[in-house]
């Protein structure tokens, strides 16, 4: 008994170092920013760094009185939400049938806008957008970010669909199902962690994403990014003030990050078929 | 309810050829059973009656329809997958309830006769359960339940009963007996199982190699196999061959040249050929008085319970006789034995062809 | 008559696949088409200093082929490229399983640990430049106190790259980790008790079923990493804009120098362009890998 | 008499601004604008690069989507002329005029900056350039005066690197495009120009001397990794208290007082002369009117309004640097600068600039974004010790010479 | 090679209790077969002996050493799955030779091992291709393969044959049987099929609800079932149940008081007990002369080519008897039938306990 139970317990263990190895990595930056932005602004770089301090909300207010950081925040939401509304829209079923039909060139297209250069897109969007009056709108945002979101669903959803054994489907061929029956009843739900991960990437993405909205959003239809940008500058460089926005911009994917977490722990294939 | 016409199909897998040139007319109302040996394509031909399976070439028609390229959720066949293909996200009760939803029937009617094939296959007690959570054999069930809920024109079964024990598939067999009977639906069922070939079936189809040997009832498949390799594949245990010749005016087996009593009709058929083999199922022993049958050494015993088998060796032939349990062999016991007149069976040597 | 009623629903299945493609790819080429077009033509024009524009029939590309700039920042991408891929895939295939076996971890924190991608990229390139600053930085005052010798981190020509790759490592390795997650989940689970009693020990069930079984999702995620590796950006233009000297210039750094810095529309845009085939081509292949390590 | 600030009532002007302290100010008083004119600014803030991104997607598309920008002169002032996307303001600052603007209390310096082919294409709102910050304390503690030419902040690095061996003994910018801003003070005030008869000119003794001097005192008293030190390092390391000597712009000022650590110890100069004297690199961000606007006029009004003696005073007020003296000997300012010490030598500092200065940074070219590329390569390849001074002003030379060229 | 041995086995799933308490001894070298209906917790009970299964309660030994906690890995047995679970990923070749590859075992070995299994397992076409280019019966015997290539301390097989035709089945039968001769390995082999059951067994469990039932040889377990459960569910087709009772100095059938001619020692316990649940194999009717034995309506024949079975109804209960198929009995034929002496069975009617 001591023999098995010692090992499972020391692989127990090994994971935990490693677990907490990789916190330790992956968070610091994370904890070192969210500290920084309780800082007042010229102790984020003092030297050597301060690991104590007084807390201040003052980055905090700072911003929200310098920038109308809601409604920059609910641009961003509503772009964010919307083009990942649309990725999804798109990409699933555009990913189901890549994967069951084994035709690649449709993702790979989809990929396309996300192999040339951002900036190459700005100029040309520009004057497209210009031309149908959509400048400054939210559709133009979100078809913009669109083009960021569709190649993830559909890059992250394919392994995903090609996991899932053959049998299935025909299952649901011979039980009467449409192909798009198929895809909403039988596919989905069981690449549901595929989703979950699919959404997350493309909601960070578009959420983090600030060249399209450089030039098709106008003053009111600016994103959050955006105005995060706004306080590096010679003579205005504001530490505390960046550290703050950088803080709640990571705030909600992070947030949506834990929500959709159920989703991620799964396994639904377990027991379907034989082979 | 419809027939089912196979026309000069052809089906490959790249260069592999499963089905070289099938042609089977299955009857409306009919009960087929599939049998022959592991990979002869068997599963392949329901999967292309389904429509999950292109076809290479040739024609198939369901009722008087050429179903060729007709996907398989509208040929409106039930089938039960070789590998149970159950949905994984879904409780039994809802795979079960799928292919019923999808048709519009009515959520009462859904819910009688999820209930009536649960209880048919004795699944009550894990309709809440999704499907990783049951055994080998429960899953089987369910996979089963979902095909028999439907009314379509036809139920294909890929060995649907092989994970359940004896006793539940006498009753699911029976079971799918009394429905095929109650719903006059065609019926097509691919099994290992002799017993099950032999009680359900209207007509039996042997495959190998994906070519059909013989297509018949079952009585004639057991009783008048059309070669050799049916002769061989029915039949539990299987049927012994003894290489035999035409000498001296009487029948002798090539090795040993020990003499074989034959009636009348096998001997003369067999002086016609010369020589050809000699088929004996292991029922069809009967003890013999010492002169009048062959002398073997019992090499090994199975007792069965019902039935004690005896393994011997004779002419360069191991064989096995089927004997009464009561006879009580021991191994090395010397017994004689000769073939049941009328009972055996002659194949051509040289292509299996039985010889009438 | 039955024969075409027969290959009309033949087709059928064919036309709905179609169908659920279509949305994609009417979307994405409705566009892409206008930009990439534009972009073809301006790479053949030539854009005086005045402003003027003319038609420079393939000067822009054998300009190309001359330039040091472009060969040296087509160096750096690679080398970039390249070590940074190597080390997103590692550790990312790491953290997931380290994360996959962590079962009972609470959601928040599973999702702090793949915090660092939802950062703004400006962000942490602002803050990598912070830690990372040799007088003033966390990163050296750490060294130091392990007695450990400071290190120039951005500042050093040779350090540079590497820097630079681990800085946009630690950033994606969460993205790389979290895609993987998503493909452990699906794997079979009866396969890995089939590895148990076959006697595999935990290495060697990683090395033989895990990693082969993963592999078609970790080209995904190559896919999707090479599409922004190979465009490495933010990070260098904020931290070292392509420095010291040009030894972090990468062709997106160049490229968006000479288009917006420079103003020379043209050849960026031939610059841009060759980058994009670059691109195109690393996903091509990775694509035939992808059918190649399928199961 | 007859300047009706009502004329375009009604109008909406689009302001592309870089959100920069000098915007910021001027926006605080967003309000009074609309009141004064009837007319609504709508501001499309952002930074710096963001700025001059999406200002070149829209100049570009010729769209009139805005009408007031922010612009560098001293940067992309050629090039912006070159293609046309400067309204020529000159008439309208001759006659479209209220009687209290007075154009001719600007900057001179700055205007002429703003002045390309004998057109006027922006109007100055600030004044600002690289100063000098150094520690009186440590000066004090290693028995050092304030310098008065370069030949003293090397004699004072010398000695600081002796004396205090904690700190930076002279920090500046390092990073390759941020380097010229700097660099241009001190080739100017050894007396080196960047080109001589229509060829660039580093190769000169002084373009060596420059050089060598710049990127002597930061490889050998500059902090490690100063190759990518611009603004932010550099306010950061002089704040902090690691630094005795940075040379940096004065709009830092404020970031550098943070804290308040080195309010009482740091001394602010113009860059210390060389053997030309005190040639100070002085610049200012203009505010400009599209030539795709469709109302230029009402954008004038903006501008106007935004670069007029009264705003001006009260952007001063909040630490934006006039570019007219008036403003700065107004009482009210000189109260304000009168409060800390150190205000009183930056200004001080800013007069020398705004007398003396000289807006070229980089080449008077088209290019001269690129041309910094290059004088920045030469720094740093000096700094890191890649190459001799004749290599790298013969490199830096044939390179800039091919830009010229294509002028 | 090593013992077996399980004490106060508990196991549940969740609230579920799968096995309430097992004790169970295998000796070293012994072939042991479970049998029970599906979902009695056979597959459960390999899966707990092969360490993939954590158990609830109680204590496993392998060998004599306690392996409660051991991983599968460190366990050394070798495992054929009800579902397969074969490498998706890899080739046939690569799926069996993968666990001896971990051993270390030399490369020529691994081929030679690899090579033989698969002729014997009839898969050596199919070294090439990837598990799902496979039928289902191929996949089965890839499974096996892995599993025989080894050399472990135990097999566990978990109906590694139902997927493939009587003819091979009846081969690899005999050739695990070989090899479990050859290696002197524990084996424990899950299976439906009756005679798979009582040809390999050593000794047969027979389980119900997760509890054993009896463990005893195959003779015994046929011949004196310990309880009613036992004898209903070894046999095919099943035992027949009437209720009798001692009445007026005989045996009669409880429902319609019909007698039945028991043999002397039935009858003194039947006397004793009163009454009772009369236990008859299909195949120990005898056709009686009409005085002797009970009359009954021929209600369903079913030719299974050796024998034929005769159902019929019996004081309320179907029943089914095995006769000689040259009887040809006809659907509505009245015939008589009697127990053979000695073969019947008696069971007490309240515990399904045999009557000793
Ligand atoms: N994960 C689970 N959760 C709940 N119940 C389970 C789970 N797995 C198995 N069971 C139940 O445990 C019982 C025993 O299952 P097991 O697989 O051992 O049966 P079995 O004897 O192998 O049956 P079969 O012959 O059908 O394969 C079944 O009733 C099954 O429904
Ligand atoms: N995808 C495939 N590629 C190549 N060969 C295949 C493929 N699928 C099946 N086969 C081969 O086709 C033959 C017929 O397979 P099929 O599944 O029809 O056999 P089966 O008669 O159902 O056998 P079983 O009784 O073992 O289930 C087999 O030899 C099999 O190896
Ligand atoms: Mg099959
Ligand atoms: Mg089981």
């Amino acid at each position: 008994m001591t023999d098995a139970a010692t090992t499972d317990h020391w692989i127990r263990r090994l994971n935990l170092v490693q677990l907490v190895l990789a916190g330790v990595l992956i968070m610091a930056p994370t904890v070192w920013m969210v500290l920084s932005s309780f800082k007042p602004s010229f102790e984020v770089t003092a030297y050597p760094p301060t690991l104590i301090f007084t807390p201040t909300l003052d980055n905090y207010v700072e911003l929200t009185k310098t920038t109308p950081f809601l409604s920059y925040a609910l641009n961003s939401l509503i772009v964010t939400v919307g083009s990942t509304a649309l990725g999804l829209l798109f990409g699933i079923p555009a990913a189901f049938a890549v994967s069951w039909t084994r035709i690649s060139w449709p993702a790979i297209l989809t990929l396309a806008a996300r192999m040339a250069p951002g900036t190459l897109f700005l100029l040309p969007w520009y004057v497209m957008f210009r031309q149908v009056g959509m400048i400054g709108s939210y559709t133009a945002l979100i078809l913009s970010h669109a083009v960021i979101t569709l190649p993830i669903v559909i890059w992250v959803l394919l392994p995903s669909f090609d996991g899932i054994p053959r049998s299935v489907f025909e299952a649901a061929q011979v039980d009467g199902c449409s192909v798009t029956r198929i895809l909403w009843r039988i596919a989905l739900p069981l690449v549901a962690s595929g989703v979950a991960v699919s959404a997350i990437l493309a909601f960070v993405f578009s959420w983090n994403y600030f060249l399209f909205a450089l030039v098709l959003s106008n003053g009111d239809t600016k994103t959050l990014i955006a105005a995060a940008f706004n306080f590096i500058g010679e003579g205005s460089t504001q530490w505390g003030a960046l550290m703050a926005a950088a803080t709640l911009i990571a705030l909600p994917p992070l947030v949506l990050a834990a929500l959709v977490q159920r989703w991620l722990v799964s396994g639904l294939t377990l027991g379907a078929v034989k082979g | 309810m419809a027939s089912i016409s196979i026309r000069n199909l052809v089906k490959r897998y790249g260069n592999f050829t499963v089905i070289p040139d099938l042609n089977l007319e299955i009857a409306d109302h009919e009960f087929v059973v599939f049998v022959g040996p592991s990979g002869c394509g068997k599963s392949t031909l329901l999967r292309i009656i389904a429509g999950l399976e292109p076809i290479s070439s040739g024609d198939l028609y369901i009722g008087d329809k050429r179903v060729n390229g007709v996907q398989a959720a509208q040929r409106d066949i039930a089938m039960v997958f070789q590998d149970y293909a159950l949905y994984p996200h879904m409780k039994v009760y809802d795979n079960m309830s799928f292919a019923l939803e999808l048709r519009g029937v009515p959520k009462a009617e859904i819910d009688a006769r999820v209930k009536r094939a649960a209880a048919l296959l004795h699944i009550e007690p894990y309709l809440d359960r999704k499907p990783k959570e049951l055994s080998g054999g429960q899953r089987q069930r369910v996979a089963m339940g979902r095909a028999i809920v439907r009314n379509p024109k036809a139920f294909l079964f890929d060995e649907p009963l092989s994970n359940l024990d004896a006793k539940l598939r006498g009753q699911v067999r029976a079971e799918i007996k009394a429905l095929s009977q109650e719903l006059k639906t065609t019926m097509v069922f691919v099994t290992h199982d002799q017993i099950e070939a032999m009680t359900m079936a209207d007509r039996i189809v042997v495959l190998q190699s994906g070519t059909i040997q013989q297509y018949d009832t079952p009585e004639t498949v057991y009783e008048r196999p059309a070669n050799q390799f049916v002769a061989g594949f029915i039949g539990s245990p299987a049927m012994n061959f003894f290489p035999v010749e035409w000498r001296q005016e009487r029948a002798v087996l090539s090795q040993g040249g020990t003499a074989v009593a034959l009636d009348g009709d096998a001997a003369s058929r067999l002086r016609q050929a010369g020589n050809a083999v000699l088929g004996i199922r292991p029922e069809h022993f009967a003890l013999a008085a010492d002169a009048d049958g062959i002398a073997i050494n019992v090499r090994l015993v199975e007792p069965l319970g019902s039935d004690t088998l005896i393994h011997f060796d004779l002419a360069g032939v191991s064989a096995i006789a089927r004997v009464d349990p009561s006879l009580r062999p021991k191994v090395g016991d010397r017994i004689s034995l000769r073939p049941q007149p009328g009972k055996t069976h002659l194949f051509d040597a040289a292509n299996g062809q039985v010889l009438r | 008559m039955s024969d075409t009623a027969a290959t009309l629903t033949q087709d059928r299945q064919k036309l709905e696949m179609a169908a659920l493609s279509a949305p994609a790819v009417i979307f994405t080429v409705a566009m892409i088409a206008f930009p990439v077009v534009y972009t073809i033509w301006l790479g053949f024009q030539h854009f005086s200093s005045t402003g003027k524009q003319s038609f420079a029939g393939l000067a822009n590309y054998s300009k190309l082929i001359s330039d040091y700039e472009f060969w040296h920042g087509l160096w750096v991408t690679i080398a970039l490229y390249v070590l940074s891929l190597v080390l997103q895939l590692v550790f990312g295939v790491w953290l997931a399983l380290v994360l996959f076996h962590a079962k009972r971890l609470p959601g928040i924190v599973r999702s702090l640990f793949i915090s660092p991608f939802m950062m703004p990229p400006v962000v942490a390139g602002m803050m990598w430049l912070v830690i990372l600053d040799p007088s003033l930085g966390a990163a050296n005052y750490i060294l130091q106190s392990f007695g450990l010798p400071p290190s120039d981190w951005l500042a050093s020509p040779s350090l540079v790259i590497p820097t630079v790759a681990l800085i946009d490592s630690w950033q994606w390795t969460p993205y790389v980790a979290l895609i993987v997650l998503g493909g452990l989940q699906s794997l079979p689970p009866s396969v890995y008790e089939a590895a148990q009693i076959d006697g595999a020990s935990p290495f060697r069930t990683f090395q033989r079923i895990t990693l082969p079984l993963l592999l078609p999702t970790i080209v995904t995620a190559a896919i999707l990493r090479s599409v922004d590796l190979l465009r490495f950006f933010d990070i260098i233009y904020i931290t070292t804009q392509g420095g010291p000297g040009n030894a972090s210039n990468t062709l997106n750094i160049y490229g968006f120098r000479v288009g917006f810095e420079f103003f020379n529309i043209g050849y960026a845009s031939a610059l841009m362009l060759t980058l994009t085939a670059i691109v195109f081509g690393a996903v091509l292949a990775f694509n035939r890998l992808r059918g190649a390590v399928a199961w | 008499a007859d300047f009706d600030w009502m004329k375009f009532k009604g109008k909406t002007v689009t302001f592309l601004a870089n959100n920069n302290p000098v915007a910021q100010a001027l926006l605080t008083y967003k309000a009074d604008f609309e009141k004064l004119t009837g007319m609504t600014l709508k501001v499309d803030g952002y930074q710096e690069q963001q700025m001059r991104q999406r200002l070149v997607t829209v100049m570009n598309a010729n769209s009139d989507e805005v009408d007031v920008f922010m612009t560098l002169p001293s940067r992309e002032g050629e090039q912006f002329a070159a293609a046309g996307w400067y309204a020529d303001l000159t008439a309208m600052a001759k006659n479209e005029v209220a009687k209290e603007y007075d154009p001719a209390g600007l900057s001179q310096a700055l205007l002429k900056a703003a002045t390309f082919s004998g057109k006027l294409t922006s109007m100055p709102m600030n004044i600002e350039g690289p100063i000098f910050y150094y520690r009186t304390d440590i000066f004090k503690k290693c028995g050092l005066a304030a310098p008065k030419t370069i030949k003293d902040v090397e004699v004072a690095a010398e000695k600081i690197k002796a004396c205090d061996s904690a700190v930076t003994p002279f920090v500046s910018r390092g990073l390759k495009p941020a380097v010229a801003y700097t660099f241009s003070n001190m080739l100017h005030n050894i007396g080196g120009s960047y080109i001589a008869s229509g060829k660039s000119n580093l190769c000169s003794t002084k373009g060596k001397e420059a050089l060598d001097t710049y990127s002597r005192l930061l490889r050998d008293f500059g902090p490690p990794g100063v190759v990518n030190y611009s603004f932010q390092q550099i306010s950061a390391l002089y704040r902090s208290g690691r630094a005795a000597m940075a040379f940096e712009s004065s709009n830092e000022l404020r970031t550098v007082m943070e804290g308040g650590a080195r309010l009482k110890d740091t001394g602010l100069l113009p860059f210390p002369a060389g053997e030309a004297g005190h040639v100070p690199t002085t610049i200012g961000w203009g505010i400009a009117v599209s030539s795709h606007s469709k109302q230029p006029e009402a954008a004038w009004y903006f501008v106007q309004w935004a670069t007029s003696p009264e705003v001006q005073k009260k952007m001063a007020l909040q630490g934006i640097a006039p570019p007219r003296p008036s403003v700065a000997k107004d009482p009210e300012y000189r109260k304000w600068i009168d409060e800390e010490p150190v205000r009183k030598e930056w200004q001080a500092a800013l007069d020398v600039l705004a007398t003396k200065g000289s807006s070229e940074v980089g080449y008077p070219i088209v290019a001269n974004p690129q041309s910094r590329e290059f004088i920045g390569q030469a720094v740093q390849d000096l700094i890191l010790k890649q190459k001799t001074v004749d290599q790298a002003c013969a490199d830096a030379d044939k390179a800039l010479d091919a830009l010229i060229a294509l002028n």
